[in-house]
């Protein structure tokens, strides 16, 4: 049994990150988002509290910086110096980039945090035992503490009965991310096995990108050469896996953020387009 | 979903657990498995088909968070709405929600509901049975002049709506006042007076460019937030890409999403409507002979040149904006909330609305909604001017009954206006809520509300999309509290007080609304032979498109007054901006946690209220990031934090409405200040409206200085690529955007 | 100049009396060693209460949030571990290139490396989210066929610490083994008894000395590369990252000599506080605190060399962040701790190169103390910074430890110095039979030089001799 | 609280007398690849107590005796994660007639007049952080290999025991992780944390 | 023949030097160095000068296990990494050499010192209950030099010990 496994493991893992970490797994779910559609409405962050069943710390807890919003919305103004921002802000709306060579993974002491074979960074949360040295190694800092038990303060009745049974609610000395909603992952893979197919853009959308207003994200499995977003990274000539992207044309939009730290993100930016009046 | 019975079963399908099954003992050693015989399992008594225990299914029915009327869809699994979405059959939001949306949930479940009819006892609440409640009711009602009772709703459509003018018309009363904090009923004046449409139909996938004056369309603007989103959205993926241009005091979402943002004192955006106007037609020589003499003579008091000493907006920036609005047509030329909230609110609106004449808008990007086959559904949108005018009548003792349901007016009324006072003078209070809020607490008779998601309905969107349409409300769950009842089934049970006869014959609102639908003509059941499955088919679509007769637009440009600046007050130097956040909207969201952690999508703040001053204001003042600050007006004062931020006029504060309640549950109570409350009582001349952007105030610095609690370190980059941004020219070259 | 070719010991001491200083130091207690055990009780008191606290309510009472994931707790729990250096530094490597004048100061050392490392590791476990399963840490055969993560840093020193500690009681007991079998020879009772166990039936036979000698060298020979490779695995927590200001080469020496660093300034602490207690100014002379100090200097300035080495590179580099940070470092919020740290790290230790200064008791007690001040600094400047201000400025924070957290470092003091003085009263803190050897040496050496010296002195004569009268005529 | 935390460690001594194991036995160079790899499968039987529940339900009579199929009643578990308790509607469907005279089956009746459902207890659960699906255990066992489906009760047995030797349900499975893994790892299920942890 | 056990305390560990020397030149036919046992409270190497090269085999165990540990420790790590149920690495290799590297080098070690303990345990003569003769002088500052020897060699033996100034002689007998 275990030498087989090691010949199985072996085999399916021999090959590296630069050579597309990802090309033998079932999936690679990936995601591109056009920043100049997301006006920075929050209904991705809300919906991702209401799916994900993510705890409100509060006033005094969100002062000490314990937040527990897995996507944020990060807004920047472009023209520091100016008196008036006349290009508006930028918004970013930052989750876990899911990266093929994460650096978080590797530095978990229980490996609580791992790859899947569908390309995600998995988060186990009842193996995590709180080392908090993936947050502390994650340049993107999108990975999200318990701090404290909120299941009391949270939800008071009857607001706990909104909670999603699909997955738990983190206690305590538990860390946590964006999982690219794999409760609607699994129960769309679990669907597709039953009607013996291949999951497809349509049978889901993680909680963010359905709810979108102006379809700023789009979702999907890289790895099917169909799906809509595969074609959109193809398009904008990103290529998930090598350090460095050769684009025929380079002034295309379409980059990962820390692209240079080399962890092979799984979100695709387009730039925000300004119109100089 | 066959009949009440079944409804009246979901409860007892609840089980599996219940909720215990989300609390993932991750704080337990994770060696343990489950002892046997602990959880309770309760099975079914009648299930039906559809319900399968561990699989959400999806109802669709419409979210009441706003008065947009957006389609949504529940998932629901063991008996619980676990999670609202958009309704893709809906054209008003195709499949999208918003934050408040969202959120909704949380107004479902939240912890602070009324649970049972109260009745105020000398002085006190007590509990009662429905019975008593609506038999005090009835006594009263019958006791008193049908003259003297009033309703005081917010914005209202659908069979609700229909109930509610035929409880009206049984009381022999026509006083039935809407209030809105947010809406445009100003900018609707103008468009039905120029247009011959209140809410003309606005085709940003057409425009090649838009001109906002602070019509903040991605948030509070026809109040269709969702809607306008997709609507921008298309707008942006045209080729040639929209170019959006905003003109206005503070930046809203719509401003921080512009190419070109403006800051511009609240009042002056007419003078530069106007100047645009001239150059229009003396640079780029649109036809001036569609406008009346004196509106001619009007733009051409108003060059570029004299308009840009007034406002501060450099002339030639004035003629890029005329030239762009030339080359770009067709284009949209919007007014919002800061241009309608002045005392010459109307005419500076029309002023600005004259410009889509000017460019030859009217046809092309503004079309007309058409005729809504079923009118007595329309909505009804609401203003500010209801407000005073039921105040009026209130100071003025003409009220022995009021009726208060989905509005808040003691929270949302300007202190100056006495309404307080005023309500003092009403006989009987009566109030249908869901929570506690200011106006429920000074009530004498409490009604406990169903949520929306628990009670049936019909709504009707006020701002019409692509696809008018009946978006139908079904209930997503069994209540959670039995003794709370929908707002139909209470207007019925009135009615059925007043004359038996008609009205006697529903069971409830359901059966009610069955009848109606029964009765619309064929052509709007999917399969007119079986009423059960229309019906069925309905619900499942969650929308019943309407056919509209297509009409045009008129085009009749009457006199305009001159929008005049209003003239800055030495002692009270700074404009009030009461700003809008998608979110807490005006206030009503504020007990909704998942709301309050959202941070403002400007500010980035969270969980309060704060003073927004741009950095040059404050150093004059000599105040900085966080200091507590006193903003005082004529009518007031409140005590807040200041936040300095760049997006907004230097002689602006601008502070968001929503928190400051009194009442309202532990989310909201005794959280940051209400704007509104400050607030002068100045009223637009034409349409009575509250002047909202008319207020003078000044700021004066406690010393005290406290943390703002909100997201995000810096505001720059650092020069690091996190949010690239590109110029269009090189899109247009990559992409032929 | 007398004061130069000092001896490090009398070598005319007599070894009986030697046994009776050390083994006086042994016995009945004074009253300040029952105070400062209260004291020390007392700080134990605090951190266990803070620990209590923090457990039941959650780790954000100790002020941490996004970015700052990590703060005081590993800090100190690199401070101790340095602390443990030294003791491996004398006893080890000294013992391995003879250089004999550590032999009456090492035992404390050592003793002194095994506590300290007794408290760091309590400082990755007070610092788990969820403590009660640290143990997963550890490879064990699961039913759920469960292994740790072996290529996480953090595993690295849960084997290395643990291998360190296993290794350094060793060599510390079997050192005292000889000693202890003196005690047992002096003592009465339940000492006896307990003696006799420890001392596992040592009759100084030849064929003991002579297993004794080669497993002690062994040992030592261990415990060099040992030592090492445990700081430098401690480094690596954070040099296997990719967090400007962590991600840095030279982090392995850098630590292995802030280590050492650290370690001696708390022997010489140590060693004046013994000095003074148990009047060992015998065995603990000036002449050895001036060799200590001697090394102290010269480590402090290998660890200057590496400081500057680090910001050069860093300076000079491409990683942008590195260097803003480097930046944020020395003028940012942050700057106070740095500049202390420098001043306590590379100017102060200069007070080392003045031999009065050296020679005076109190002054270096102080000194030593600072040093250790500043490489506490050191500590916190290499975890904090960084995760104030890494890659993404949106996460940006600025923070400072919390009560809570200030209570348990408080604490581990105590706890540390509850381990010390307990030590020092139940095994002799001074080698006896090495002092003896160390006597016996150099006994030998005055013997065998003294013919020389006589002939020196005859020709310094001479020579005298015959120069005075021309000067008188002159 | 301090209690609380007292509970976790005594929970957790097992482990620690394991770790004690594992470093004893490293030391006695039992070969590595024994201790990773092959384990031996544990003695299935995890002796459950009985469970009182509000009519002790005769499993025996019903699947034995009678041959009703598991599925007949436990309808949902071909088609959603949970089998399901079946209705009580269900029940009265046959027992509006068959053996009225009962004892339980009268208390069930009068369950039934009332409106009610009979709260059951749980008998096999696992943590709420695992998500285990029915449906695609009885596809891969039942549907896949053409296992005739009125055989089903010798799959079910694989979890539950052989219930038609039982009255009420007992709990013969450990249902632990370490059992579940094993079967996994001999029948080539997922071995994927995320597959089964939520 | 009755045998005896003698022991001779030296303030001064030349004389003790000195004694052995003779006694190695065979001064008393039938008594070699071999028979000696010398006591004393510091390390003296340099009596092997007299007593003859007396062999030590701890670190060949110490060798042996380091090498356990290397070898044991490096397989350990493997077959775990390789048989663990899920591969947390992504695109990684199964069994990563540099971070085994480190921790068999650690195991290197640990087995290394804990086996160099125990050898040196069992080889050094420890756990014997101390000699009859044993006296505490031996750990303070005096040599002692035990022998056992048959009843005709006790004479010469005293003798020779008092000219090389033993502090003190004790002798026990050995029943047969």
């Amino acid at each position: 049994m275990s030498l087989e496994n090691v010949l199985n493991n072996w085999s399916k893992y021999r090959r590296g990150a630069e050579e597309g970490g990802h090309h033998d797994y079932e999936h690679k779910w990936a995601m591109m988002i056009n920043l100049d559609l997301c006006i920075g409405c929050n209904a991705c962050s809300t919906a991702c509290y209401a799916e994900n069943n993510l705890a409100v710390v509060g006033k005094d807890r969100f002062e000490k910086g314990q937040a527990m919003h897995w996507l944020r919305i990060e807004r920047y103004w472009d023209q520091a110096e100016q008196e008036f921002p006349e290009q508006g802000a930028s918004f970013l709306p930052m989750m876990c980039q899911q990266c093929n060579s994460a650096t978080c993974e590797p530095v978990c002491p229980v490996a609580a945090t791992y790859h899947t074979p569908d390309g995600l960074n998995a988060q186990v949360y009842n193996r995590c035992i709180g080392s908090r040295y993936c947050s502390n190694n994650c340049p993107f800092r999108v990975r999200y503490f318990n701090f404290y038990s909120y299941y009391e303060s949270s939800w008071p009745e009857p607001l706990n009965m909104q909670l999603n049974p699909d997955l738990t609610v983190r206690d305590k000395g538990v860390m946590e991310k964006c999982t690219f909603c794999v409760q609607r992952i699994r129960v769309a893979k679990d669907k597709a096995k039953m009607e013996n197919r291949k999951v497809g853009d349509e049978d889901f959308k993680p909680a963010c990108v359905q709810s979108c207003p102006t379809s700023a994200m789009v979702f999907g499995d890289y790895l099917d050469e169909g799906s809509q977003v595969r074609k959109l990274w193809d398009k904008y000539q990103v290529k998930m896996g090598p350090a460095k992207q050769d684009k025929q044309e380079p002034d295309m939009r379409g980059y990962r953020v820390f692209e240079g730290l080399n962890t092979d993100p799984s979100v695709l930016y387009l730039e925000r387009v300004r119109e100089k009046v | 979903m066959t009949g009440t019975i079944n409804r009246r079963s979901f409860i007892k399908m609840m089980g599996w657990g219940g909720v215990g099954t989300a609390l993932g003992g991750c704080d337990v050693p994770t060696t343990v498995t489950l002892e046997e015989g602990k959880e309770d399992v309760v099975s079914y008594l009648m299930p039906e088909e559809y319900v399968i225990p561990g699989v959400g299914v999806w109802y669709a029915s419409t979210c009441t968070q706003c008065a947009a009327a957006c389609g949504t869809q529940g998932r629901v699994r063991e008996g619980r709405v676990l999670k609202m979405e958009g309704n893709p059959n809906s054209s008003v939001n195709s499949g999208k929600l918003c934050v408040m949306g969202q959120a909704g949930l949380q107004g479902h479940y939240n912890p602070d509901r009324i649970k049972e009819p109260m009745i105020r006892k000398n002085g006190s609440l007590s509990l009662v049975g429905w019975d008593q409640a609506l038999a005090t009711i009835n006594d009263k009602l019958n006791a008193a002049d049908g003259a003297r009772v009033a309703w005081f709703t917010g914005t209202i459509s659908g069979h609700q709506k229909v109930l509610l003018n035929a409880l009206l018309e049984s009381n022999g009363s026509s006083k039935h006042y809407v209030h809105e904090v947010v809406g445009n009923k100003v900018l609707q004046a103008v468009s039905r007076d120029m247009l011959g449409d209140a809410m003309p139909k606005y085709r940003f996938d057409k425009a090649k460019m838009i001109l906002s004056f602070g019509a903040d369309f991605l948030g509070s603007w026809m109040s269709s937030p969702v809607h306008f989103a997709g609507e921008y959205a298309k707008f942006r993926t045209n080729k040639p890409r929209g170019l959006l241009v905003a003109i206005e005091p503070k930046m809203t979402l719509t401003g921080g999403n512009a190419d070109l943002w403006i800051p511009a004192r609240p009042g002056t955006e007419a003078a530069i409507a106007l100047a645009i106007a001239n150059e229009l037609i003396n640079a780029h020589n649109k036809d001036a002979a569609i406008l009346p003499e004196s509106v001619r003579n009007l733009i051409g008091q108003h060059s570029a040149e004299s308009v840009a000493k007034q406002t501060a907006v450099a002339a030639d920036r004035i003629k890029r904006l005329a030239q762009l609005l030339n080359e770009r047509s067709p284009s949209l030329v919007l007014a919002g909330a800061p241009v309608e909230g002045q005392t010459n609110g109307y005419a500076a609106t029309a002023a600005i609305m004259l410009l889509n004449h000017l460019l030859g808008n009217i046809g092309q990007t503004i079309e007309s909604p058409g005729a809504f086959a079923f009118a007595q559904l329309e909505a009804t949108t609401g203003g500010t001017a209801d407000l005073i005018a039921f105040t009026q009548n209130a100071k003025d003792k003409n009220l022995d009954v009021a009726f208060f349901y989905g509005t808040n007016p003691v929270y949302s009324a300007p202190d100056a206006l006495k309404f307080g006072d005023a309500l003092k003078n009403i006989g009987m209070k009566v109030a249908i809520s869901q929570f506690m809020d200011e106006t429920t607490a000074q009530a004498d008779v409490i009604l406990p509300a169903a949520s929306y998601l628990e009670d049936w309905g019909t709504h009707v969107a006020a701002y019409h999309s692509e696809q008018p349409a009946i978006s139908m409300q079904q209930p997503l769950m069994e209540k959670l509290y039995e003794t709370t009842r929908g707002f139909g089934d209470v207007l019925l049970a009135l009615l059925q007080n007043k004359n038996k006869d008609k009205y006697g014959q529903y069971a409830d609102y359901y059966a009610y609304l069955r009848h109606a639908f029964s009765a619309m003509p064929a052509s709007y059941k999917e399969n007119p032979a079986s009423e059960e499955h229309s019906w069925n088919a309905v619900l499942q679509k969650g929308v019943i498109k309407v056919q509209t007769t297509d009409e045009s637009l008129s085009t009749s440009i009457a006199e305009i007054d001159t929008p005049t600046i209003p003239a800055s007050d030495s002692a009270y130097p700074l404009t009030l901006v009461p700003s809008v956040r998608l979110g807490l909207w005006d206030g009503r969201h504020a007990n909704l946690p998942w709301l309050q952690e959202a941070p403002d999508q400007i500010a980035k703040v969270v969980w309060d209220s704060w003073a927004e001053i741009h950095p040059s204001t404050a150093k004059k003042l000599g105040i900085e990031q966080g200091s507590i600050i006193k903003v005082s007006s004529k009518h007031g004062e409140v005590t807040l934090k200041a936040v300095l931020l760049k997006g907004l006029h230097p002689d602006v504060v601008a502070i968001p409405m929503g928190q400051g309640h009194t009442e309202y549950g532990r989310f909201a109570k005794g959280l940051g200040v209400n704007p509104l409350k400050i607030l002068a009582p100045e009223q637009e001349q034409k349409t009575g409206e509250l002047a909202m952007y008319a207020t003078n105030v000044k700021i004066t610095d406690t010393g005290k200085k406290d943390t703002v609690v909100k997201i995000g370190s810096t505001d720059t980059q650092m020069g690091r690529k996190l949010v690239g941004t590109v110029p269009v020219e090189q899109v247009r070259r990559t992409e032929g955007a | 100049m007398s004061i130069v070719n000092e001896k490090d010991i009398n070598e005319q001491i007599a070894w009986a009396k030697i046994n009776a200083d050390v083994l006086r130091s042994m016995a009945n207690p004074r009253r300040a060693y029952w105070i400062s055990v209260a004291m020390c009780l007392a700080m134990i008191a605090c951190a266990v209460t803070a620990e209590v606290y923090q457990y039941t309510e959650g780790m954000g009472y100790a002020n941490l949030n996004n970015p700052h994931m990590w703060d005081m707790y590993i800090a100190t729990f690199v401070f101790w571990i340095g602390m443990s250096h030294s003791g491996t530094l004398l006893s080890a490597i000294l013992h391995i290139i003879h250089a004999d004048w550590r032999k009456p100061i090492y035992r404390f050392a050592e003793a002194m490396t095994t506590f300290s490392l007794m408290t760091a590791g309590f400082f990755p476990i007070i610092h788990l989210g969820r403590m009660w399963n640290m143990y997963w840490v550890l490879p064990y055969v699961s039913d759920r066929g469960h292994w740790p993560n072996f290529r996480s840093p953090l595993v690295w020193d849960a084997f290395a610490i643990s291998t360190y500690l296993s290794a350094s009681m060793l060599f510390l007991f079997v050192g005292m083994i000889p000693d202890l079998a003196i005690c047992r020879d002096n003592a009465k009772g339940w000492q006896k008894k307990l003696y006799s166990v420890l001392s596992l039936g040592w009759t100084g036979t030849d064929r003991q000395w002579r297993n004794f000698r080669k497993t002690y060298m062994l040992m030592a020979c261990f415990l060099i590369p040992l030592a090492v490779s445990v700081h430098s695995i401690v480094s690596s927590d954070f040099a296997m990252s990719i967090m400007p200001g962590w991600h840095v080469t030279t982090f392995p020496p850098y630590f292995v000599a802030g280590a050492l660093y650290s370690g001696c300034a708390a022997i010489i602490t140590l060693f004046v506080l013994l000095r003074y207690y148990f009047r060992f100014e015998e065995y603990m002379t000036k002449a050895i605190m001036e060799k200590t100090c001697k090394l102290t200097f010269a480590i402090a300035m290998v660890w200057t060399y590496l400081n500057l080495v680090e910001f050069a590179s860093v300076w000079y580099g491409h990683d942008i962040y590195s260097k803003e940070l480097l930046i944020a470092k020395a003028v940012g919020p942050y700057a106070w701790v740095f500049w202390s740290m420098i001043f306590c790290g590379s100017v102060l230790p200069f007070t080392l190169a003045f031999q009065s200064l050296r020679r005076n008791m109190p002054v270096m007690f102080v000194v030593s103390l600072f040093l250790n001040v500043g490489m506490f600094f050191e500590r916190w400047m290499i975890v904090a910074p960084t995760l104030s201000m890494s890659h993404n400025p949106h996460q940006w924070d600025i923070m400072w430890g919390s009560i809570i957290e200030w209570a348990i470092v408080f604490g581990s003091f105590g706890w540390f110095g509850l381990l010390f003085l307990v030590f020092v009263k139940v095994f002799p803190s001074v080698s006896m039979y090495e002092v003896k050897e160390m006597v016996y040496h150099r006994r030998r050496h005055v013997v065998n030089d003294e013919a020389a010296e006589k002939f020196h002195r005859r020709a310094s004569d001479s020579k005298t001799g015959t120069d005075e009268p021309g000067l008188e005529g002159a | 609280m301090a209690v609380k935390s007292f509970k976790k460690m005594k929970l957790n001594m097992t482990a620690y007398i394991n770790i004690a194991l594992v470093l004893l036995i490293g030391g006695l160079l039992v070969p590595a690849w024994l201790l990773a790899g092959d384990v031996k499968p544990p003695s299935g039987d995890h002796n459950g107590k009985e469970v009182p529940q509000p009519i002790e339900f005769p499993h025996n009579i019903h699947v034995k005796d009678n041959g009703i199929n598991c599925m007949y009643c436990h309808t949902y578990a071909r088609r959603s994660k949970v089998a399901g308790i079946p209705p009580t509607s269900k029940c009265m469907g046959c027992h509006k007639t068959i053996a009225t005279d009962k004892p339980r089956i009268q208390k069930l009746t009068e369950y039934w007049e009332k409106k009610e459902s009979p709260q059951w207890k749980k008998v096999h659960d696992v943590p709420d952080f695992v998500h285990f699906t029915h449906e695609k255990h009885l596809k891969k066992f039942v549907f896949d290999r053409d296992f005739p489906v009125e055989n089903v009760k010798e799959v079910c047995a694989f979890c539950h025991g052989e219930l038609e030797n039982m009255t009420v349900a007992k709990k013969v499975k450990p249902l632990t992780m370490g059992w579940c893994r094993r079967c996994h790892e001999a029948n080539g299920g997922p071995g994927d944390c995320w597959k089964c942890h939520k | 023949m009755k045998r005896y056990s003698i022991m001779a305390l030296f303030g001064d560990f030349d004389e003790a030097f000195e004694a052995i020397a003779e006694i190695r030149h065979a001064a008393i036919p039938g008594i070699t160095t071999d028979d000696i046992t010398l006591k004393s409270p510091i390390e003296h190497p340099e009596i092997e000068e007299v007593l003859g090269e007396r062999p030590v085999h701890i670190q060949k165990f110490t060798l042996g296990g380091a090498l356990f540990g290397l070898i044991f420790g490096f397989f350990f790590l493997a077959s775990a990494q390789a048989t663990f149920l899920v591969q947390p690495q992504g695109g990684k290799p199964v069994i990563p050499l540099p971070s085994n590297f480190v921790l068999v080098y650690e195991m290197l070690i640990f087995f290394g010192v804990w086996i160099t303990f125990f050898s040196f345990l069992f080889l050094s003569g420890l756990f014997r209950k101390p000699h009859p003769l044993y006296s505490e002088k031996v750990s303070l500052d005096q040599i002692g030099v035990l022998l056992e020897v048959d009843e005709d060699k006790m004479q010469p033996l005293k003798e020779l010990f008092n000219k090389h100034k033993a502090v003190e002689i004790r002798e026990g007998v050995i029943h047969q």
